[in-house]
């Protein structure tokens, strides 16, 4: 069985200094993979790699075995790929349910049509509303997504990037800023929202990681130096080392 | 020949030192609060009729230094008042807000000092010719205006690179969010570099009024061209904003130099084919588009190479 | 919805009061009083304005007193075009227009359209300074007049002075890139080649309008050509820069113009300090040596603040009052058929009159040098506060004017 | 782009209100559009209605670009132009063939026209949003409008290309030679054109442009490709600004070089943004707006392209959403019935607010008399420019109804928030 996402060999530098070098990661279909590691260790960039943000200036990537790297980032998003950002990025002057809507679109193939009133497609309708069910926003549908309180901006953000109906969801730091009770809340709607799908999570809290995650590979200095169940990389002396000062469950 | 080149070279150069002046302070100020000044040129006016102004009271010399000083206070209460109130609305507000400027400036001057032409005379001192080149008098207010426009570039220069403002100044042209995120620090750096960069087009009103016509309608006839200038060289791109001057300033002077059309190349077109676009095309000399000229260049070059000249960024 | 009526009914208070136009006989003065070519619009205002004060003086027309409407065009011809339909609307009848041959043509056009349409609303365009010859050959009309000479007229004249200056060996021409440019320029070509087959054109530049700032590449050109004569029918900022350029360059070299005259051009050619180089082609000048004009030209000056830039303004009104009165009515339709071969004597003396085929005023010609004025009391007037003033140089007879007309005129 | 939050128009709402009230809009406005010449029936008032229906549908195909899809464009007049010119070449065409060809198909050859254009340019214009793309439309503006006076025979020159309208065919035994006939001309594609446009937004592609408006760089990680939307989107205004044009070519009977001009492109942006970009209805109100001040102010002050700076600057600073953004911030307040309790503070702040600005028309004024010219005449008050008591007058009502504005206004403000929360309370207001 192919893997869901693939990297061989990827580097990425900015002029003469190396962000990311000799980075390999295997993700299987279905599993929920964490990627953890110290600040400014490159899982941001990582992301910004395999979803075409940036290119990588040498290696491979490939999605479910389609090599994906040099292709736009809606491409790779049409093959089946789709991520959140760390920093709240949705369409502010939109309301939520149009938020929603609008990444549903492309999926149910849509795409740029100019001859279908976007409210008589019941498909559509069905899905968004569903999503907002998800997501617990449908009491807040008509509300422009720029003035919801920072939780919710964050759990529409989960919601636009699973609307889409990919097989492969990369999610960002989901929980960052929350409150304890608003983590738990948003850790168990993606468990539930990923449920049958590919996973790959970047996550600041330690709880979050390792009470999710199938696999976890730890990123340091824009290389894995381990990769393995949660298990595995709690015991890892190498994890220790890197992570020593900063707090290891 | 030999004379055409050497007077268009001169005039080339001198043109595209004019340019520089208005579009390095455009540059800076784009670079540093993201905000596409539109009422750029509405300063080059005020500074030539604020030049003219002054000149009838205290004469050229002293309007020389002031006059520049007074357009830089307008442009500090426009940043001040204006800019930073509109700020929170996004660049496009921004824009939009320069954009009603230039309007009014332009209503304004032309309310006070009518729509005609005003008599701005080159300063005595300098109405006589400097030299002459194959029996043309090159003036030597031309000279005057030329070493002005290179003492501002070396000050400027140096400005950049030993000042501490400058240093942002500096940052801001590479990493300007960088910069953006200082956030209020550098709120009266805004303001200063606001200030000099309209009090830089002041200074070319100065003393470009003279030379050219001081009208109310002057801003609007290099406006547009400025634009082409810094988008030319790359957006935020000071060595940039310099070749683009300079080149636009050499290719309009050299292209009016020139008869050359399609017609003249090829030989005419078969008079069977009538009157149609193809025609005027062919007929149309060099010297009739060299103002669209830069408006050309600048689709090229978007198309060929978007980030300009040597620009960085694309947007 | 409600707002659109609102705003109708707040804009029909503007473009209304249609009524009570009976009284006066109003005269649309359609030109642009706002942007760049307003100077030159307030000017044509101020002229007409006081010649409606002076037909009023002496009781209007017929009894009726005459107001001018001022309609702003911004010398844009779609504007116009809303000023004129805002005009008819109004229920004016007749209108006067004179900068752009844009606006002109645009003009002409509407009046004909709107004249065959809304019969009983009947409308005449008074021209006073559109000089597009095609105005009065194939795009004439019948609701059309022309006080100006138009473009080649003048260039007949001029060229049938300049076929007695031997001094003349070789033209530049410069023209603005647009009609009027281009018929100059043509005109020049074929005319000085019948008239003075040894001239050597060594030069014919077009260039665009209203965009070129700085002018000395195209002065080098000049001087590269070796010209001793330049004809240009540049105006406004193209004629003023054009000058500035020269006298920096040092070009020494005679120019025949059509506007030199206009707003802000005494100014520049006093500041070349081209004392009697620069020549203009017009139907009258402030010093003509005719009483009765100078008479009205200081009063003019005194009450304006301008001079008379505008003699066939003048032409116009005082034709039209007669035209009425010969008529004995202020109806349109019988005005325009007794202005058709009216004579009479204009404003700087000499006859005139309106050619029946084309409705083209014909007129002498005055072609007049700028500079220094030797005799103050024979010439008073200077122009713009330089101390220099037009001073003529030779006067073209009415029939050596003359140009056969391709107008095909369709009346009513 | 700007992140300020302006609440979008409740779109779900409007699903659920019904279809009643949706179609009810648009048959008043059909219906007023009909009757409209019939109240009003001057030849002045047809003028005015039919520039300002050719406005409408030009600011509208505008707000395609800057209200929906967040392109600030400086040269939309191109597209306009173009269509105008087409119009009248097919007019031309068609009555000198005698094709039977009614008049009211001619404004489509205009979409055609500038859609056209836009298919060709549009491409590479669209690349970049932004600064970028602002600066290339009017580098284009400006290449296409001076191209046009090079290109003599397909442009005429400088006096442009004539055509009479009533050389095509007759329809239904109209000639189209009165303006009343125009006027209905223009009606129609005013109505099929606005409800078109409005389709536009309620479709798959006019939500994405929003989208891409908000956040070009989200839409690309939803499946969609920024610049194709951008670029669909320049098409659609282009159509639309083709028809704009074309009918101004059948009203003017001319197609020039100035339609496709500087001025043009920044009327159309006044008009769209000062009715207010953030919602369809809003470049009507500015298109009518603006019409009406650009035919009225002219009449009254030479200097109306001040006051037209001044307003367009307010707008800017002050009231960034335009006019229909300002009125549809009361419509929570009037839902939550809070709307009386602001009231009585607008009435106090509109005084001193009036004394400020009739202090700015009069110092305006007084500048621009005070060579010469008539007497100001400000509400029936005769002022002479030149008169010490002008002076001192003006100076008074500027600082003055400056001074009192500014603490009226902020009582606004707090009555405003006081609404506000229990407009909130009452969950009328996010």
């Amino acid at each position: 069985m192919t893997a869901a996402i693939e990297v061989n060999a990827v580097e990425k530098s900015f002029g003469n200094v190396a962000i990311i070098r000799d980075l390999n990661l295997s993700v299987a279909k279905g599993e929920r993979h964490a990627i953890i590691g110290p600040n400014g260790a490159g899982k941001s960039t990582t992301f910004n790699l395999i979803s075409g943000y940036i290119k990588p200036t040498s290696g491979e990537i490939r999605l479910n075995g389609e090599v994906t790297s040099g292709l736009r980032p809606f491409e790779i998003n049409r093959r089946g790929l789709s991520r959140s950002f760390q920093v709240t990025n949705v369409f502010a002057r939109m309301t939520v349910w149009e938020n929603v809507r609008c990444a549903v679109l492309w999926a149910t193939g849509h795409r740029y049509a100019f001859w279908k009133n976007v409210d008589n497609l019941p498909e559509v309708k069905q899905r968004t509303a569903e999503i907002l069910d998800d997501i617990h926003l449908s009491h807040r549908r008509d509300v422009p997504a720029g003035l919801l309180t920072y939780a919710e901006q964050r759990e529409l953000e989960i919601g636009i990037t699973i609307a889409g109906g990919a097989s492969v969801i990369m999610l960002d730091e989901p929980t960052a800023g929350m409150s304890h009770a608003e983590t738990e809340r948003a850790v168990a709607l993606i468990r539930r929202l990923t449920e049958g799908r590919t996973l790959v999570i970047v996550e600041h809290d330690m709880s979050v990681v390792f009470g999710l995650a199938d696999r976890i590979s730890v990123l340091v200095y824009g290389h894995i130096i381990a990769s393995g169940t949660p298990e595995e990389i709690r015991g890892n002396p190498k994890v220790k080392e890197a992570y020593l000062g900063e707090e290891v469950d | 020949m030999a004379e055409l080149i050497v007077i268009s070279t001169l005039n080339g150069v001198l043109f595209g030192m004019l340019l520089f002046l208005l579009s390095s302070g455009l540059t800076v100020i784009f670079s540093m609060m993201g905000v596409l000044n539109f009422a750029h040129a509405s300063f080059y006016m005020l500074g030539a009729f604020f030049g003219y102004q002054l000149t009838r009271w205290i004469g050229f010399w002293p309007a020389l230094v002031i006059a520049p000083l007074l357009v830089g206070v307008v442009g500090m209460g426009v940043e001040r008042y204006g800019l930073r109130n509109t700020h929170k609305h996004g660049h496009v507000a921004e824009l939009l807000l320069t954009f009603g400027l230039a309007f009014a400036i332009e209503e304004i001057v032309s309310m006070i000092w009518g729509k005609s032409p005003v008599d701005y005379r080159v300063p005595a001192a300098l109405d006589f010719p400097a030299f002459t080149v194959f029996s043309t008098n090159y003036p030597a207010y031309k000279i005057f205006m030329l070493v002005v426009s290179v003492v501002i570039f070396i000050a400027l220069l140096v400005t950049l690179k030993r000042t501490r403002v400058g240093l942002i100044v500096q940052a801001a042209l590479t990493h300007p969010s960088m910069v953006g995120h200082l956030g209020h620090n550098v709120g009266r750096v805004f303001m200063l570099v606001f200030g000099v960069g309209s009090a830089l087009a002041g200074l070319a009103g100065v003393i470009a009024g003279p030379s050219l016509v001081t009208q109310s309608d002057m801003a609007a006839l290099l406006g547009p061209i400025l634009f082409v200038v810094i988008v030319f060289g790359g957006l935020g791109s000071l060595p940039g904003a310099f070749i683009a001057s300079l080149l636009i300033g050499l290719i309009q002077t050299f292209a009016v130099a020139l008869n050359g059309s399609l017609a003249s190349v090829f030989g005419p077109l078969d008079p069977s084919l009538g009157a149609s676009p193809l025609t005027d095309i062919w007929n149309v000399t060099i010297a009739q588009i060299a103002p669209i000229l830069p408006y050309l260049l600048l689709v090229l070059v978007l198309i060929f190479r978007p980030m300009g000249l040597l620009g960085t960024r694309e947007s | 919805m409600r707002k659109l009526i609102v705003a109708a009914a707040a804009a029909l208070t503007v473009l209304g009061g249609a009524a009570s136009a009976q009284e006066t006989i109003k005269i649309g003065y359609i030109d642009p009083l706002s942007g760049g070519g307003a100077s030159v619009g307030e000017g044509g205002l101020k002229t007409f304005q006081y010649l409606a004060d002076e037909l009023n003086a002496k009781g209007g027309i017929l009894g009726h007193k005459v107001e001018i409407v001022p309609l702003d065009n911004k010398t844009n011809p779609q504007e116009s075009l809303v000023q004129a339909q805002k005009a008819v609307d109004a229920g004016i009848h007749y209108i006067t227009q004179g900068n752009g041959s844009s606006v002109g043509a645009a003009l002409e056009d509407f009046v004909t359209k709107n004249n065959s349409r809304n019969p009983g609303k009947e409308v005449l365009y008074f021209n006073y300074a559109a000089v597009d010859p095609s105005m009065t050959n194939e795009k004439c009309s019948y609701w059309h007049f022309r006080w100006d000479a138009n473009s080649d007229i003048k260039m007949a004249a001029l060229t049938n002075y300049m076929k007695g200056q031997p001094s003349i060996k070789k033209v530049y021409l410069i023209n603005m890139d647009y009609s009027f440019g281009q018929s100059v320029r043509s005109e020049a070509r074929k005319m000085l080649g019948e008239k003075r087959p040894d001239i050597q054109i060594v030069g014919d530049e077009l260039h665009p309008m209203l965009k070129v700032a700085d002018f000395s590449p195209y002065i080098a050109k000049i001087k590269a050509s070796g010209a001793d004569t330049v004809v240009t029918g540049n105006w406004g900022q193209d004629f003023a820069l054009l000058l500035k350029a020269a006298a920096d360059a040092g070009l020494k070299v005679n120019w025949y113009t059509y506007y030199a005259g206009g707003s802000g051009g005494p100014t520049a050619i006093k500041q070349t300090g081209l004392d009697h180089q620069v020549f203009q082609i017009s139907e009258g000048i402030p010093n003509s040596g005719n009483k009765a004009a100078m008479d009205f030209e200081k009063d003019f000056r005194a009450k304006t603040g301008i001079s008379v830039w505008y003699p066939r303004a003048v032409n116009e009104m005082r034709m039209f009052k007669a035209a009425a009165e010969k008529a004995n009515s202020i109806d349109p339709v019988k005005v325009a058929a007794a202005l058709e071969g009216m004579k009479f004597e204009v404003f700087d003396g000499g006859d005139g009159f309106m050619r029946k085929d084309d409705h083209q005023f014909f007129q002498p010609i005055i072609i007049s040098s700028f500079g220094t004025l030797a005799d103050k009391a024979k010439e008073p007037f200077d122009e713009e506060n330089t101390g220099w003033g037009w001073h003529p140089v030779s006067k073209i007879d009415t029939d050596q004017t003359m140009l056969p007309t391709t107008c095909n005129m369709k009346r009513p | 782009m700007s992140n300020a939050v302006t609440p979008a128009p409740a779109a779900a709402k409007q699903e659920s209100g019904g279809a009643l009230s949706f179609y009810g809009v648009w048959l008043i406005a059909a219906a007023a559009l009909v009757v409209l010449p019939l109240i009003f029936s001057s030849g002045g008032s047809l003028t005015s209605f039919s520039l300002i229906g050719i406005a409408i549908i030009f600011a509208l195909s505008y707000n395609i670009l800057l209200g929906q899809t967040g392109l600030l464009s400086f040269g939309h007049a191109v597209q306009y132009g173009l269509g105008g010119f087409l119009a009248v070449h097919a007019m031309n065409t068609v009555a000198s063939h005698n094709w039977p060809i009614p008049l009211p198909v001619i404004p489509l050859m205009g979409g055609i026209g500038g859609m056209a254009f836009a298919l060709v340019v549009g491409w590479v214009m669209t690349k970049r949003a932004g600064t970028v793309f602002a600066m290339i439309s009017l580098g284009i503006g400006e290449l296409v409008a001076s191209s046009s006076l090079i290109l003599r025979s397909a442009f005429g020159g400088e006096s442009g290309i004539t055509t009479d309208r009533t050389n095509l065919m007759p329809l239904f035994g109209w000639t189209f030679g009165p303006q009343i006939q125009v006027y209905y001309l223009i009606a129609f594609w005013v109505m099929v054109s606005a409800i078109a446009m409005y389709a536009l937004t309620r479709t798959p592609l006019g939500r994405i442009c929003n989208a891409v408006r908000d956040n070009p760089e989200r839409v690309e990680f939803i499946g969609y490709d920024p610049h194709v939307v951008r670029y669909l989107a320049y098409m659609f205004a282009g159509f639309f600004a083709g028809i704009a044009g074309g009918i101004a070519a059948i009203n003017f009977e001319i197609a020039n070089s100035a339609y496709l001009g500087a001025t043009q492109s920044g009327l159309v942006l006044f008009s769209a943004f000062i009715g207010g970009t953030a919602y369809f209805f809003g470049p009507i109100l500015g298109a009518i707006l603006v019409t009406y001040l650009q035919l009225g102010l002219t009449n009254v002050t030479s200097v109306w392209q001040l006051y037209f700076g001044i307003i367009f600057i307010a707008i800017v600073m002050f009231a960034p959403g335009g006019i229909a953004g300002i009125l549809m911030k009361h419509r929570p307040l009037i839902r939550a019935g809070t709307l009386g309790t602001v009231i009585p503070s607008y009435l106090v702040a509109a005084i001193p607010t009036l004394a400020l600005a009739l202090g700015i028309i009069l110092t305006i004024e007084t500048v621009a008399r005070f060579s010469g010219g008539d007497a100001i005449n400000l509400l029936g008050i005769p002022f002479v420019a030149t008169a010490p008591t002008t002076w001192a007058a003006a100076a008074v009502l500027v600082v003055g109804g400056f001074l009192v504005a500014r603490i009226t206004w902020r009582r606004v403000a707090e009555a405003w928030d006081r609404a506000a929360t229990v407009a909130r309370d009452r969950g009328y207001l996010a």
